[in-house]
Parts: structure tokens; C-alpha cells; sequence
């Protein structure tokens, strides 16, 4: 067979890099995905990798995993299962052959399938037998071999050697593909600038790759995915923590503010800190403060001096910012609290996803306490969503807690990107000098919002905290006056909902089924929802960003299905939390806690089930 | 901070509140001092900004006609250091208890200090939680017979002096309630001070703790119990200034002036030396043996952090090509589709 | 008219003690409750006290109160409007006189009543005339003078003297219930055993305000009210936190544990640290940690070591604490959370009262964090759920929050004293030293609960953390495993329903109304439904103790009634769990958010209302 | 504590969970040291109970077999403080990073210390957050460049020996993951102290601060670079033995021996003394300049808090006639109802 008679082309392909934690897998995917990005593909990833920074070489405990999903048409999720998967030793296989396609293709470094490496890996003997890989098509490959070979001349010690085994194989995935290896040796340029030899080497390893790849047989199918047809503009790869970060950005030169950050350190909410920490050419406060506590009081203290304030954290932290963040709601300032949910209860499962922060969000406060809460659903959308979560305690007066997920932290695809003039204006309650009496909780009437006084300000000193006041702050123990702000407090909440705007509905307007979500699993049930409707179920999706308030046509919605079905990565928390606000319905349930995110496949065939009940 | 002078009175600082403290409390006569030296600061009031945790002291903003913040328990150094790393322009105060600072807020402290934020600490200690109505604290004598102690404590009180230097701190003074001239003193030098100021202020709780630093405060024993240092000047104390400190190897020893000593063998206050050993023991002395060190006992510059911070900003600015949103996020790989 | 002819036998009467925070109106309040329960009344008393130590003398923000109901027959509240009020300054008057039934009685001491005291308590004029009080039967009485008068030979300084003008109150309401003084003088020698003078100086002001009324013609009326008839036993009168502190106690002597307590004050819980760190003759380790999070993983830490281990605080203390009590659930460690709630959000109105921490109690903790969750409802029944708290912990193996609230913390009432030996027996799964493995998270078939190998315990070393777990106790991110753990949790939970009693029911089995309450409310929803009965409505209640898991027949009751109404001190936060829980029903609401309890008028009109509708 | 004394071999402590460090980290060698240290000790292994947080360093429960806790992140103290309080019996260790310890636990930290509670606390200080790959910590030196300070950090560190004395401390050591002869005989030294025992063990991460205690571990420099201090001898360091410190008026100074400087002008090191002013100044000993001391700092006797609170339990117990719930709930005013 000559190539060309092997060429598929595909209008979609998943492919994922499998190895050891040191092998440099999580930049492998990178690579290959940024290559896509270029030529044109719409793509989504997800990185996988162990909680130990080095887990124990070879075992399965210490596999580092990236998947890409490249595609010519909108792609929406990593993808369930891998066409391709690139193993560099037997654990590689061992914790990913379940999550190849029937009939797919498996590249291995045959150099490291050592009876040791493989009894390691858990398997007793030969693992293609052991996990019936016979059906697939495994390229085995010595490229550890290959490498030595290729480098032998490189005057380079044997440890610097092997780290650029991971080009080999990308080299060969790039052929696969049909790639143009430039950009690739670009990134060698940039990163290596100082070090040429390093430069030499790693660009010899991926060519070297590539040639292989071409002069050997077995090599098939050949994999075409044409560039997608997406919107004309300018475009990159982003990922949900940085699309955070610079949606804050956005947020802080739209409001003419200074950005303040203070946070600690946590996975997977990190990557907010560290991106924002780096653009102190923006103006950027950043504070790693002693813990979440001292995180979220050092913005509120920002805050209160006037600054656009940040805090960042993943569930074990919001747990402990919880006492401060009914003082931001008790003392009306505006407060953008991010949290990255990871796999809890406690420390859980703390490099996987889940959804499972929400009602902690919603509830997780002492007395009546209701904050508004956003949620992104796609890496690149965290942008529009931090913006809007400043937009709206700035303008509103209000905390408000953005919930993405460690599936949207890392995962990545393409963004178009925005100009800053299109984004709507923020304009915050800013109160100018003058002498006449300022009154601290003087509402605005229609956001109920009180006005900003910042130190500074001549004329506008006053005293705020965490005691119940009067409008005049004063501490205050009257007991009406006590049930006023309550319920003041709560109404200015519910009156956000004049920034929410109306649910959109993918798919018909009514039908049998509506199929709800949130948040991060936005791409799964939007596949899966497609594919539904391309078997002719009258089956519409709708997704939720916006969670409390929820958007004003909520209960219209659901009135327009026969059924509907809540699917969530928790145990069901955003279902009980709709079950309490709309008593008429009846709602089935799709969850799954197994800190991954949905399979399509999954959600069809429950959606299936609940269809034909 | 650069800004007009202006000129007020001490009232100009009091807001309408009314005071709700009990009647002997310490806590007045700290207000007292408080608005003293906000008026001879010269700084125009709107600049001033005073956050504090829960405690009958932390009530204190209320009483000020500033720009005030009475925050959650323990808190308010971490919210401080906020406010004034926003806006470095501000003269910003943190205002706590014992309990407050050093017990559930004792982290936010030590790091606040780590960090050498310039915020003023005025550190009420009655050496009992006040508010929560009488509970010892971190900084109680052990043995204290109090509501959770009925049998008396059994652990070590911290020394707040100790703990600062401990944490690096680089400003220390000591003052008590009754003697307002010295604390209004006191509290100017923590503002100028750049970086964390600490000020013990030795406040009696008249309701539960009521004489805790008697031998301190009354007239006929203050002077023999307490000494007053002074920079610059030797460490002699006593209703007839009869005594001093001298070094004995590597400690502090009090000697009678006369019979061969004289104030030039005193050991002489130098609170800028890096060094925190005789600080630490200044702050450690006590009674009986030793007076009780009043006045600062440390007090060494050094870069504060929201400077630093700040400067690195200015910097960094200065040398970036990007200079806004749209530069940023157009950095990097990017492609056109069309 | 003559004594005889006065005398009012009444069924109940409310008696309100107010004046100054130094007045010791605390004290008074609680002696005429001691001294009326000895004379074998059934009572409740409501503490009502400012945040402020001492707020200015003379204010209205300074009036401290102490409201005590005392009957013939069965008192369930501190009741609604006070008969008598005494009132030792205008400021007391200012602040109580609207809680006064129409033509009451207002005993003042008029030497206070001078025009700087008017005014320091908001009056421009005669408080009578302004607060339209000529309808009430005022007993004015010059008791400073008198009480100066009484002991000018007994050597006193002034100050002293003063401070028991309190006394000479308390004596003139004794003499117009006709009882005995001395219970009061046995407290005095009791009390002050070691100043002679002072039990002289209070022993005769007593009896001087005693005399005063019984010479002064204008007293009227005489208020009768005969022992009630309650259950044969020995009594006492308990407060809340008594209560709680001593059922933690004989759940520690049941099960054979030591107690440990570690705790941060905070008001109104600290009651209980400070009734058990007196209790060190019952070997209690008491800890007070430098906050409520060391207070909580102290905790957590003496129950990894083996003893009944329980932390205390209330509202923000608990968000505090919500971390570490995710801990908790993962560790499958038993532990007893105390929450008294009081007014939030944040610090809110820290001396008052409310219900509004249960979603927080619920939902608080990052991850599915499932928790158990119950209430107490009266002041002495602290007792008995504050023991099940801790047997459902020992013996299920979770983490339990008991809620109580300020208004139990603080108020009391007779208690019939119970023998430790007519308890329940409580096992904890304790592991004996052995050489077979110990498999950490291998479960009970009934319960599911894990076995509690402590340290010390030969052959029984292994190893637990926040981290998901294998059942053998391994740390595992396989995902089937996480999804097995978090439903194991659950169950576990679930079943604790084992040890729930089915929902009581007071009033008919089905209805009209069903009112629903839970917590600290009960006294006052019982009050409301008996007279709602009275009146001839078909009202029943159920007042709920546990809350997670809810009592097996909670959906089978709902079902009873036509309509269902959920009364709360919070902004509806039963309500939605019910709503959570019961997809089929339609639930109104009765809420109250101004740091007091309901009052049963308001719940009758409410109910009657809705019955109308 | 009084149990039967046994025999073990340091592998009887390890357990069959896979140690999941980085090869070549640091925490390996730590693991070998403690598991001799406990070997040697000869108390029954059951009597063990180690508590740590979160960190890389905060897994070395899992592969002790011992009663071990691997708890939350910054937690340990208290945990590990409730463990011992419940049971004073048992031996109880924290294990902690730097962050662990002195970022989100400082309060916790400090506080077991202030009580001097019996636990013994191994320290991990390898300058940066370890398990979050890679950030800043409360010990990276000042200009620290990491994730979250790529312009370098602005803030001063704790030196944790300096926070130990502040917080009152009884006990402080330093050793050196590299040295495990060294750090064997230190942890031995510290289960042995009874009270609060924090020995600092200066810890490498290769993968995030690759090298930061080199010039301290490597074989050409550590005898120059470092100082191992033991009771009663003289602070003598140097490849050749040949430096020495001594005291310059109230400050230590390095001077060469010979030329007139023997061994009997150096200081002699005595870890027991009360006042903490030479511990304090030993402790803050750095590169350059001076040696970085390693060795018992500080181990001054006293009462720890497990053995005051379960003393006055006993004596309480002894003179209460009230003996059971059923005399307590019995005791006071109660009133017979027929
Ligand atoms: C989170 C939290 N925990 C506990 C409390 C209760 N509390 C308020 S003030 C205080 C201690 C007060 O002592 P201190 O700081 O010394 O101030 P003082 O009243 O003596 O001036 C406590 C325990 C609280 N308000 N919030
Ligand atoms: C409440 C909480 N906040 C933050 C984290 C994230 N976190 C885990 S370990 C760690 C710091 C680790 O540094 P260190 O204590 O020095 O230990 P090392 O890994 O260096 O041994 C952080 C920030 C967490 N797990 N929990
Ligand atoms: S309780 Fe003590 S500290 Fe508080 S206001 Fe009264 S006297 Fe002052
Ligand atoms: S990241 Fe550093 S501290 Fe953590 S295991 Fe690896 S080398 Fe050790
Ligand atoms: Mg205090
Ligand atoms: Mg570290």
C-alpha cells in the first residue's frame, strides 16, 4: 500500500500521549496541539497526571496522560475514547488500553517492554495478550534505541539523551498527520535559546521521528483532519486558568481599576496566582498570602481600598474562606472569589475533576448569606465568564464566586481572540469627594447596590464590618431593622438577574427530553445532545452559566419538556438545588463521581434509558 | 506618602458613635491617645484608615472618625496588609486584642510582620478575652483562675514582644493605658516608623481582669516597676531614678546607682541595632526582678513590602512591551483563520 | 380592697426583669426561676442581653432582660408579652414596654427616672405619657432611696450599696406571687460565705422590698400561681448549654471514654467549654485552642487517639471549622460538632438568636461531604440529643453536628433528673490488639460504619488520611473506587436512620394544616398549635430533632395533611431541604429573621391565614 | 512513658505502600533516618502515632508502619496536639513542610510550641511548595524566583528557629537530609525531649529548588559551611578544624585557631541554658560569613502542657466528691416533685 492509498480522512480524531511522569508527555500534547491549532483544527484537551510529582518510574500510579481531540467541525470535548495512543512503556498501556477505540492504534517504545518494566506495570506476561490488543494496530517502535542512535554524535550525556525521546515519538504522530514540524522546531528555538546543542538535538529527534515514521511499513492509517471552518480572525490556544486570569484582566481595564490577587497556592486553582503574578507589567497586586484565610481577607481589605479584588482556590480553600466571605456580603463589597473544583470530600482526589463545590457554594456560610454564583463551561468561555463575575460585583456591590473545574483549568482550545473595546463598559459606584453626609447602605433603586467610598476620598469617612447595621452604620440590634437588610441583602442578589441573560436552549424549544447541565461538562452534552438529535430524539440541551440568580426564563424552560434529566459530576447538587426553587417538577438524574469527566456515550445512553421509561 | 498638612484637634478625630466600652475601661484612654496623635500627625484625615478583628478593643474604629473597618475575628492584619498594599498612600492602622492578635489572628500577625507591611499595630493587652466575658488568653499568667481555667491554666503565656522579634519584626514598643502621654508618644513614632509597627498597649479590663497590671500603672509603683526607655539614652529607672540596667556576660542586671556606679556604666538604649538580642531580653524582663521595658524597644529600617512590591511594578511596567489587554493576549502563538 | 381580694390565680404569668447590664438583672431573673421551680411551677426563661460588655449606662443599647414564664401547668415558651416588667430605668421601659401585655404591670424605680435618664433613653418627655402607658397598673417606687435608707448603718461604701438595689426589686416581686425568701437568702450565704456583710446587706434589702410591697397600698394585683402538676421525680432547672455539656458527659461514662473538648470561645456557645473545663472531676480534657480550627482538629486528633471527642462553637466558628470536618467524614472518625446558632450572617447579632446555620451544617464542607445532622429543642432536651449525638457518632463511626441556639444556650427550665443507668449502653467499634490484618475501611454489614483501631493498640497500626482511600486503605485515584467511597459515605449516613425514631406527631394524625418546625421553636410552635386546636382547627405539629437522616415516616406524614407549613427563625432553610428531599409537595413558610423567637400569636394568625386561603 | 522495652530493626518500621518521591529528593534519605532513629528508641511500635499535613513531605506516614495520619494541609500541630493530649502515652511525631508548618499552620505551630505539648516535630525545609510544583514559600530566600515570583520574591523569610524561640520554644535542632548519621542521633534527641521538640531538616527538592542547600550538603564545602554543635564542647567547624566561634561583645564572630586563639577562647555550646539570646544568634547563623549551625540549638527543661493538664485532671479527680454524671447532675438546687 503506498500512503495516499492509506489516507483516512476524518472529520475528527482523538489522539493521547501516555508515559512516565518524567517523560514529558503533558509538553508532548502541548506541541501537538498548538501544530493542530496552526493548520487550522479546532481541538480540546485534557491533561491527566498523577497527584505525586514523581510518582515511582513504570507503575501505573506514575502515568502522565494528555489527550487531544483535533477536528475539522466544531469539536467540544477531549474526546471519549483515543484513535491513537502513544505508549512509552507497558504501565502506559496498562492505564490507558480501556480508553483506546475498538481497532485503534497503539505506538510503543518497544525498547522499554523489559520483563521488568512489564511485571511493574502490573501485568504478569505480555500485555498486548493480556488486554486482548490484538484487533488493534500496534506500531512498536525501538525508540529508545532510535534515539541513542540518532544523538550518538551530539557529544551529550546519555540522561540528556533520553529526555528527547518524547520528540521521537511525536515526530512520528506528526507524520501520522501529515504536520509541517516548523513550528515545533520554533518552540526549540525559543525555549533553548541559550543552549544550541539542545536546540540541535531535540530538532534531530522529532526529524528523526518524522523519517521513521515514513520509511517503515506498518505504519497505518494515515490520518487527514482538515482545517476546521471556523469564525475568521485571529485565534490561539488558551487554557480555563489562563482565560481566568485575563478575563480579570479584561475586567480590571474595563473598570479602570487596579487588579489585587491575593491567594494561596492549591491545586488546580494555582495557575490563576501564577499567570497573574506574571503580569505585574499590567499593574498587577499579587499576594501569595500565608493561607486561603489571609487569601481572601487581603482582597477584601483591597477591596475596600478600591481595588478590582481576587481571590483564587479550589474547594478545601473555599472551605476555608467561608467565615470571610459572609463578612464581603455583610459589608456589601465587591469581590470576585474563583474556585476550580477538584474531587473532594477533604483532600480527595486532588488533580481530577468533579462538580461537587456547589452548594457549598451557595450555602457553605454562617446565617442568611446568599451570594451570586457563576459558572464557566468551555477553557476559553472562563474569560467571558471572570469578566463577567467582575462586572458584576463591581457594578452590583456584591462578592461573587466563579466555579470552574480542574477539567476546564487545564484543558485547552482554540480562542478567538476578543478586542478589549467590544467588551461591555464596568462601571463601579465609585463616590467622589464632597461634604456632604455619605450614608454607607444609601442603595441604588434599581441594583439595590450600595455606593463605594474608598480611603482616600475627602469627606467620606465612615466605618463598615461585620456587625448588622443601619442604613447609616450604625451596629444595630433592632430587630426589624435586622430583617430588612436580611431580605435587602438577598434582593439585591436576586436583582443580578437583570445582567443574566435569557437561558438559550441548543436544539427545540420543547420536546421529550430536556437535558440539563452546568458548568465544565458543557462539551460532553452538547455531543451527546448532537448525537441524540442526529438518531431523530427530540432531545434539547440546556446548559447553565448562570446560577444564582438563574436566568429569568428558568422555569419557562422546564415547563416545555416532558421530561428532564439533571446530569452533574457530583452526587446531584445543582438538581436539589433546582428541586428547591421550583416545587412542580419532577427531575431525573445523571451523575457520575469518579473524578473524570462524562463519556458522550454515557450520557446518550442514559438519556435513552430515561426516554423509553 | 506625600500630601498637604493640615491642622486639627484631637476631636476633629472622634466620630458620633457613642463609646460603649465600660465605664474604667482602659480602652478610653487609649482612644484618647489615639486621636492625640492623629492630630499631631498632620496627615489629612481621609488617608487614615483603621481595620480591626472582634474584641471589645476592636470596637475601636467605630469611635474614630476615619475611615474604618471593624472586620471578623482575627483578620485584620490580613486585611490591613490588603488595604495598604492597594494604596500605599494610606496611614493604615490595625487595631486588636490579645485574643485577637495572638490567638486565633496570631499567623495573619506573624506574617503581616514577616513581610514588614507598613501597618500600625496597636495591641490592646488585658491579658483576657474581654468581649466573649472573660476567658484567658494566649498572653495570660499561668496558673490564671478564669472561666475556661477554673483550676487555673497550665500553659505558657507568649510574651508579644518575643513573638515579633521572633517574626522578624523590626519595630517594638511597649505603653500602658493610664500613662496617655507616653502612648500618644509611642503611637507617633509607630506611625512614622516605615514597615510593621507593633504597640503593646498594657490595658486593664476593668470587669474581668481588673488589676492585672497594677504594680504598673499606680502611682506609687509605676516608676520602680517600669522603665522608660529612650533612644540614645542609658536605662535608669526608680522613683529616684536610683536604678539601672547594666550587661552581666550575656544579661541584663539591675544595679543601684551610687556606691561606684555611675550613669556612665548604664547601658545606654539603642533600638536601631539589627541585632534583636538585648531587645528581646528588653522585652522579656519582668517583674519581680526586672522593670517592665515601656517605650520602643526596637525599631529598625528595613524595606516594607508593599514598597517593594510596589517598585517592582513601576519596573517592570517601565520595561514591558505589553501594555495593555490587547498586547497581552495577542502575545505568543497566535494564527489567523479565514 | 384587702390582699385576699387581689389575688389573681392564673394559670401562667410572664415576669421580665430589665434594667442596666450592671444591674444584675441575670441574677435577678434567675432566682425568681430557681425560687419559683423549688415552689414547684413548670417555667421558661429567655435571657436577652447586649453585645456590648457594658454598653453606656443608661442607654437603650445598655438594657439587659430576663424574661421567665412560670405556670401551673405545662410552659413551653418564655412567652410571648410579659404581665409584669420591672423596669429599673426609662431606658428598660424605652426598650420592653411594646413586649408588656395591655393593662400589665410596670414596677420602676423612680429615682431613676430623672430628665438626663429620660433623655439618655430617647424620650423627649414622661415615658408613660409617650409610650401611652396609662392603661398600665405602673408601680412607681423610690427603691435607691430605700435601699440607701436600708443599709445606711450596715457600713457599706456606696458602690457596694447600690448593687443591690437588684434585691430590693426581686423582693417586691416575691411578695407579689406570695413567695418564700429563702431559697434567695440560702443563695446569698451560699454565694458570699466569706463576706458576711454582704449576705446581710443583700438578705436585708430582700427583705425590705418584700416589706415595701406589702405596706404600700397601689400593689395590685397578687398573682397566684400553684405548683404545677409534672411527673413525680427529682428536678432541676437546666439551661442549654448545661444541658449539652452534661449529656456529653454521661455519653462519655455510657460508652467508657474519657470526653475531650476542643474548643475556641465564642458566644453563645462558650457556656459549654466553660461547663466542661470545670468538670476535670469527671476527667474531662478540656482544650481551648488558639482557634476553631485547632479547636476542631484537636478534636479530631483525641479521636484518632481514642476518646469521645467533641468542639463547640457557633455560626462563623462552624465555617471555620468546615474544612477539618471534611476531614472528618473522610477519616470516618467519630466526632461531635456543637453549633448553637445565633443571628448571621457573619458576626451578625452575636447575642440574639436564629436558625439560620442548618445549610450550613448541611451543605457547609467541600465535596460530597455527607453529615449528620441534628437538633435540639428545648433547654433541657440539650441533654438527650447532645447524648445521641455523640452514640450515633461512637456507633455509626461519622462525625454528628448537633444544633442548638442561643435562645436554648441560654434559656432553662425544669428538668427532671434522669439515672445514668436507664440510658442506652453505647459500643464504639473499638479493635482489640491482635496479629490478623487490620483492613482500615472494612465496614459493618448493618451500619457500614469502619472499626476504630487506636493508637497503642498492638498489631493495629495503619495508616488514614484526607486522601481518597482503598478499603484497605491505600490512597487510590481509580475512579470506581472514589465513586464506591462517596456512595459508602452516604449510605452510611443513611442509615443512621436506625437509630431515628419515627416523626412524632402532636394532634391528629391527619388534618388540615401540618406544621412543621424544628429546633429551638418548639415551645412556641406547640404553644401555637394547642391553642390553634383549642380554637377548633385541625392543625397538627411536627417538630423535627433530626434532620439528616430525616425520620423513616417524614413522607408518609406530609402526605396527611392538606397543607403543609414550615415555620423557621431563618429565611427558609428547612423548607428547601424538605423541598430537596420531597419532590411531590407544595410547602408555605413562616419566617422570622430578627434575632428573637417567633411569637405564638404570630404563628396562630400565619396558620389561620393559610388555612383561609 | 513506661512500657517494656523491644527490639526492632529499622526496616520492622516500613510499610508496604511504594514511596512515591521524586528520585533523589530528599525526603528518602529523611525516611532512612527516622525509621533508625525509631529502631533505636526500643518503645513498642504500636506507642507511635505520626500526624503530618499536606506536602511532599506530608505522605512519609504512609510508608512508616506505624499509627499514622496523613491529615490536612497545615493542620498537623493541632492534630498531632490532640492525639497527645488524649494520650499521653504514646509518642507523638508531626511531620511538615515549610509550608505546611509556617505558611497556612504557623498558628497552629507556634501555639504547641507555646504549650510545650510532648510532640516531636520534623521540619522539612526545602524553600519552596514541593507537592504544588513549585512556588514560593515562608523560607525562600528574599529574591526567590518561582511560579509565583518570576520577578523574585519581595519578602523576608521566617527563620524557623527564630520563630521557635519567639514562640516560647524548649527545643530546636537543625540537621541535613544528606547527613543521616546526624540526623538519626538528632530525632533520637528530640523523642527523647520532653516538651515541644522542633528539629529543622534542611531538605532538597530536586525538582523545584534543585541545589538550594548545596554549599551545606556537598562534600568539598559542607565542613566550612556548616557548624554541628554538641553540649559542653567548644563551636569548632572547618575542614581542618579549624575555625571557631566566639563571643565579640553580645555578637558571635568566626576566628581562625592558632596564632594565638586555642581551643579554650571558643565558645563552649550549651543547648540547656534558659535565656535564649546565644540559641537565638546560633540559630540565625548563615552563608556567608558564618556556619550554618546544625546539631541540638536548644534543650532547656520543662513542664510540657500533656503532663500539667493530666496532673490536674488527677488532682481534681482526688478531691471532687462528685465521682459520676449521676452526682453531677445531682449537685445544687434540685427539688422533689410528688
Ligand atoms: C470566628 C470567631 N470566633 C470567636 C469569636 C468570639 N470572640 C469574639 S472576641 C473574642 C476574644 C476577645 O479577646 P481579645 O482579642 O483579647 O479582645 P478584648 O475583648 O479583650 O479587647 C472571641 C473569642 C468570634 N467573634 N468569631
Ligand atoms: C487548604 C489547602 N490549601 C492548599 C493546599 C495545596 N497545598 C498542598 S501542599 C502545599 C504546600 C507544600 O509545601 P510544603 O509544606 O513546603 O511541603 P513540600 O511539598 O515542600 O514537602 C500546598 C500549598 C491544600 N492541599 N489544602
Ligand atoms: S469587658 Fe473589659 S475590656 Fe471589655 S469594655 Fe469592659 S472593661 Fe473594657
Ligand atoms: S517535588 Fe521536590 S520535594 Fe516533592 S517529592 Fe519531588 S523532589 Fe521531593
Ligand atoms: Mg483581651
Ligand atoms: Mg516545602
Amino acid at each position: 500500500m503506498s500512503k495516499s492509498e492509506r489516507v483516512i480522512e476524518r472529520e475528527e480524531v482523538v489522539i493521547r500521549f501516555s508515559g512516565d511522569s518524567g517523560d514529558g508527555m503533558q509538553l508532548t500534547g502541548t506541541l501537538f496541539s498548538n501544530t493542530s491549532a496552526l493548520f487550522g483544527n479546532d481541538l480540546s484537551t485534557f491533561p491527566d497526571y498523577p497527584a505525586e510529582i514523581r510518582a515511582p518510574q513504570g507503575t501505573v500510579g506514575g502515568v502522565s496522560g494528555f489527550q487531544v481531540h483535533v477536528g475539522h467541525s466544531e469539536i467540544n470535548t477531549p474526546g471519549d475514547y483515543a484513535d491513537i495512543l502513544v505508549a512509552m512503556n507497558p504501565a502506559a498501556v496498562k492505564a490507558n488500553s480501556k480508553f483506546v477505540r475498538k481497532g485503534g492504534t497503539i505506538i510503543i517504545d518497544e525498547d522499554n517492554f523489559t520483563e521488568k518494566n512489564i511485571k511493574k506495570a502490573g501485568y504478569e506476561s505480555d500485555p498486548v495478550k493480556e488486554d486482548k490488543l490484538d484487533d488493534f494496530n500496534i506500531i512498536s517502535a525501538p525508540i529508545s534505541t532510535l534515539v541513542k542512535e540518532t544523538l550518538k554524535d551530539h557529544g551529550l550525556d546519555p540522561k540528556t539523551v533520553m529526555r528527547t525521546k518524547n520528540m521521537f515519538a511525536l515526530g512520528m504522530v506528526y507524520w501520522l498527520f501529515g504536520r509541517d514540524l516548523e513550528y515545533t522546531d520554533d518552540y526549540f528555538k525559543g525555549k533553548f535559546s541559550k543552549r544550541p546543542k539542545i536546540i540541535e538535538a531535540n530538532s534531530a529527534v522529532l526529524h528523526a521521528g518524522f523519517n521513521y515514521a515514513e520509511t517503515i511499513d506498518a505504519m497505518s492509517p494515515v490520518y487527514k483532519v482538515s482545517p476546521a471552518s471556523i469564525e475568521k480572525g485571529l485565534y490561539r490556544t488558551i487554557d480555563g486558568n489562563t482565560a481566568t486570569s485575563w478575563g480579570l484582566l479584561a475586567a480590571a481595564e474595563k473598570s479602570g481599576l487596579d487588579l489585587f490577587i491575593g491567594s494561596y497556592p492549591i491545586t488546580p486553582a494555582s495557575g490563576i496566582l501564577e499567570s497573574l503574578a506574571a503580569r505585574k507589567n499590567l499593574g498587577v497586586k499579587s499576594f501569595q498570602a500565608e493561607d486561603e484565610i489571609a487569601g481572601i481577607c487581603t482582597a477584601i481589605g483591597a477591596s475596600f481600598a478600591g481595588d478590582l479584588a481576587v481571590t483564587t482556590t479550589s474547594g478545601p480553600g473555599l472551605a476555608l474562606k467561608s467565615e470571610a466571605a459572609g463578612l464581603a456580603v455583610m459589608t456589601e463589597l465587591p469581590l470576585v472569589i474563583v474556585n476550580v473544583q477538584r474531587g473532594g470530600p477533604s483532600t480527595g482526589l486532588p488533580t481530577k475533576t468533579e462538580q461537587s463545590d456547589l452548594l457549598q457554594a451557595l450555602y457553605g456560610r454562617n446565617g442568611e448569606s446568599p451570594m451570586v454564583v457563576i459558572a464557566a463551561s468551555t477553557p476559553s468561555d472562563c474569560f467571558d465568564y471572570a469578566f463577567q463575575a467582575a462586572r458584576i460585583a463591581l457594578e452590583h456591590m456584591v462578592p461573587v464566586i466563579l466555579l470552574t473545574d480542574g477539567f476546564l483549568a487545564n484543558g485547552s482550545e482554540p480562542w478567538k481572540i476578543p478586542s478589549v473595546k467590544d467588551l461591555p463598559a464596568i462601571k463601579a459606584p465609585l463616590v467622589k469627594e464632597g461634604e456632604d453626609e455619605f450614608i454607607p447602605y444609601e442603595r441604588d433603586e434599581k441594583t439595590l447596590a450600595r455606593k463605594w467610598a474608598v480611603p482616600g476620598v475627602k469627606g467620606r469617612e465612615h466605618r463598615i464590618g461585620g456587625l448588622e447595621k443601619t442604613v447609616k452604620g450604625t451596629v444595630s440590634y433592632i430587630p426589624e431593622n435586622h430583617e430588612n437588610m436580611v431580605n435587602m441583602r438577598a434582593e439585591k442578589v436576586a436583582r443580578v438577574v437583570s445582567k443574566v441573560p435569557d437561558q438559550k436552549i441548543y436544539g427545540d424549544e420543547e420536546g421529550d427530553l430536556l437535558l440539563i447541565g452546568w458548568g465544565g461538562t458543557y462539551g460532553h452534552l452538547l455531543t451527546a445532545v448532537r448525537e441524540l438529535r442526529d438518531k431523530g430524539k427530540k432531545v434539547s440541551l440546556a446548559h447553565f452559566n448562570y446560577i444564582n440568580p438563574l436566568p429569568a426564563n428558568t422555569g419557562k424552560i422546564l415547563s416545555s419538556f416532558k421530561k428532564i434529566v439533571v446530569a452533574e459530576l457530583n452526587a446531584g447538587q445543582f438538581v436539589k438545588y433546582l428541586r428547591m426553587e421550583f416545587e412542580d417538577f419532577k427531575f431525573y438524574q445523571i451523575n457520575k463521581i469518579q473524578g473524570l469527566p462524562f463519556t458522550c456515550a454515557d450520557i446518550e445512553d442514559e438519556c435513552i434509558k430515561i426516554l423509553e421509561e | 506618602m506625600n500630601q498637604e498638612t493640615v491642622e486639627y484637634s484631637p476631636k476633629d478625630f472622634k466620630s458620633d458613635q457613642e463609646v460603649r466600652w465600660c465605664p474604667g475601661c482602659g480602652d478610653h484612654a487609649v482612644l484618647s491617645a489615639v486621636t492625640r496623635a492623629l492630630a499631631e500627625l498632620k496627615i489629612p484625615k481621609e488617608q487614615f484608615a483603621f481595620i480591626s478583628g472582634i474584641g471589645c478593643s476592636s470596637r475601636f474604629p467605630y469611635y474614630l472618625d476615619t475611615f474604618g473597618f471593624h472586620s471578623i475575628h482575627g483578620r485584620a492584619s490580613a486585611i490591613a496588609s490588603g488595604v495598604k498594599v492597594a494604596n500605599p498612600d494610606l496611614s493604615v492602622w490595625q487595631i486588636t486584642g490579645d485574643g485577637d492578635s495572638m490567638a486565633i489572628g496570631g499567623n495573619h500577625f506573624i506574617h503581616a510582620i514577616r513581610r514588614n507591611i507598613d501597618i500600625n499595630i496597636i495591641l490592646f493587652n488585658n491579658e483576657i478575652y474581654g468581649l466573649t466575658k472573660g476567658q484567658y488568653s494566649p498572653t495570660s499568667q499561668k496558673g490564671a483562675v478564669t472561666k475556661t481555667s477554673p483550676f487555673g491554666t497550665v500553659e505558657e503565656p507568649f510574651n508579644p514582644g518575643e513573638l515579633v522579634i521572633g517574626a522578624k519584626g523590626k519595630f517594638f514598643a511597649r505603653t500602658i493605658d493610664t500613662n496617655v502621654k507616653l502612648s500618644t508618644e509611642i503611637y507617633k513614632m509607630a506611625a512614622l516608623h516605615e514597615g510593621t509597627s507593633v504597640v503593646e498597649t498594657l490595658q486593664n479590663c476593668v470587669i474581668f481582669n481588673d488589676g492585672v497590671h497594677k504594680l504598673l500603672s499606680d502611682r506609687e509603683t509605676r516608676d520602680d516597676y517600669t522603665i522608660v526607655l529612650r533612644q540614645g539614652e542609658p536605662m535608669i529607672f526608680g522613683k529616684d531614678n536610683d536604678k539601672g540596667l547594666v550587661l552581666d556576660g550575656l544579661k541584663l542586671k539591675v544595679v543601684k546607682l551610687g556606691n561606684g556606679i555611675s550613669e556612665k556604666d548604664i547601658l545606654v538604649h539603642d533600638a536601631q541595632e539589627n541585632n534583636p538580642g538585648v531587645h528581646l531580653m528588653l522585652a522579656n524582663m519582668k517583674n519581680p526582678g526586672f522593670p517592665v521595658a515601656l517605650g520602643v524597644i526596637r525599631s529598625v529600617a528595613a524595606p516594607t513590602y508593599d514598597m517593594a512590591l510596589n517598585g517592582q511594578i513601576t519596573k517592570v511596567k517601565k520595561e514591558t512591551k505589553i501594555k495593555n489587554v490587547d498586547d497581552l493576549i495577542r502575545t505568543g502563538s497566535t494564527w489567523e483563520s479565514q
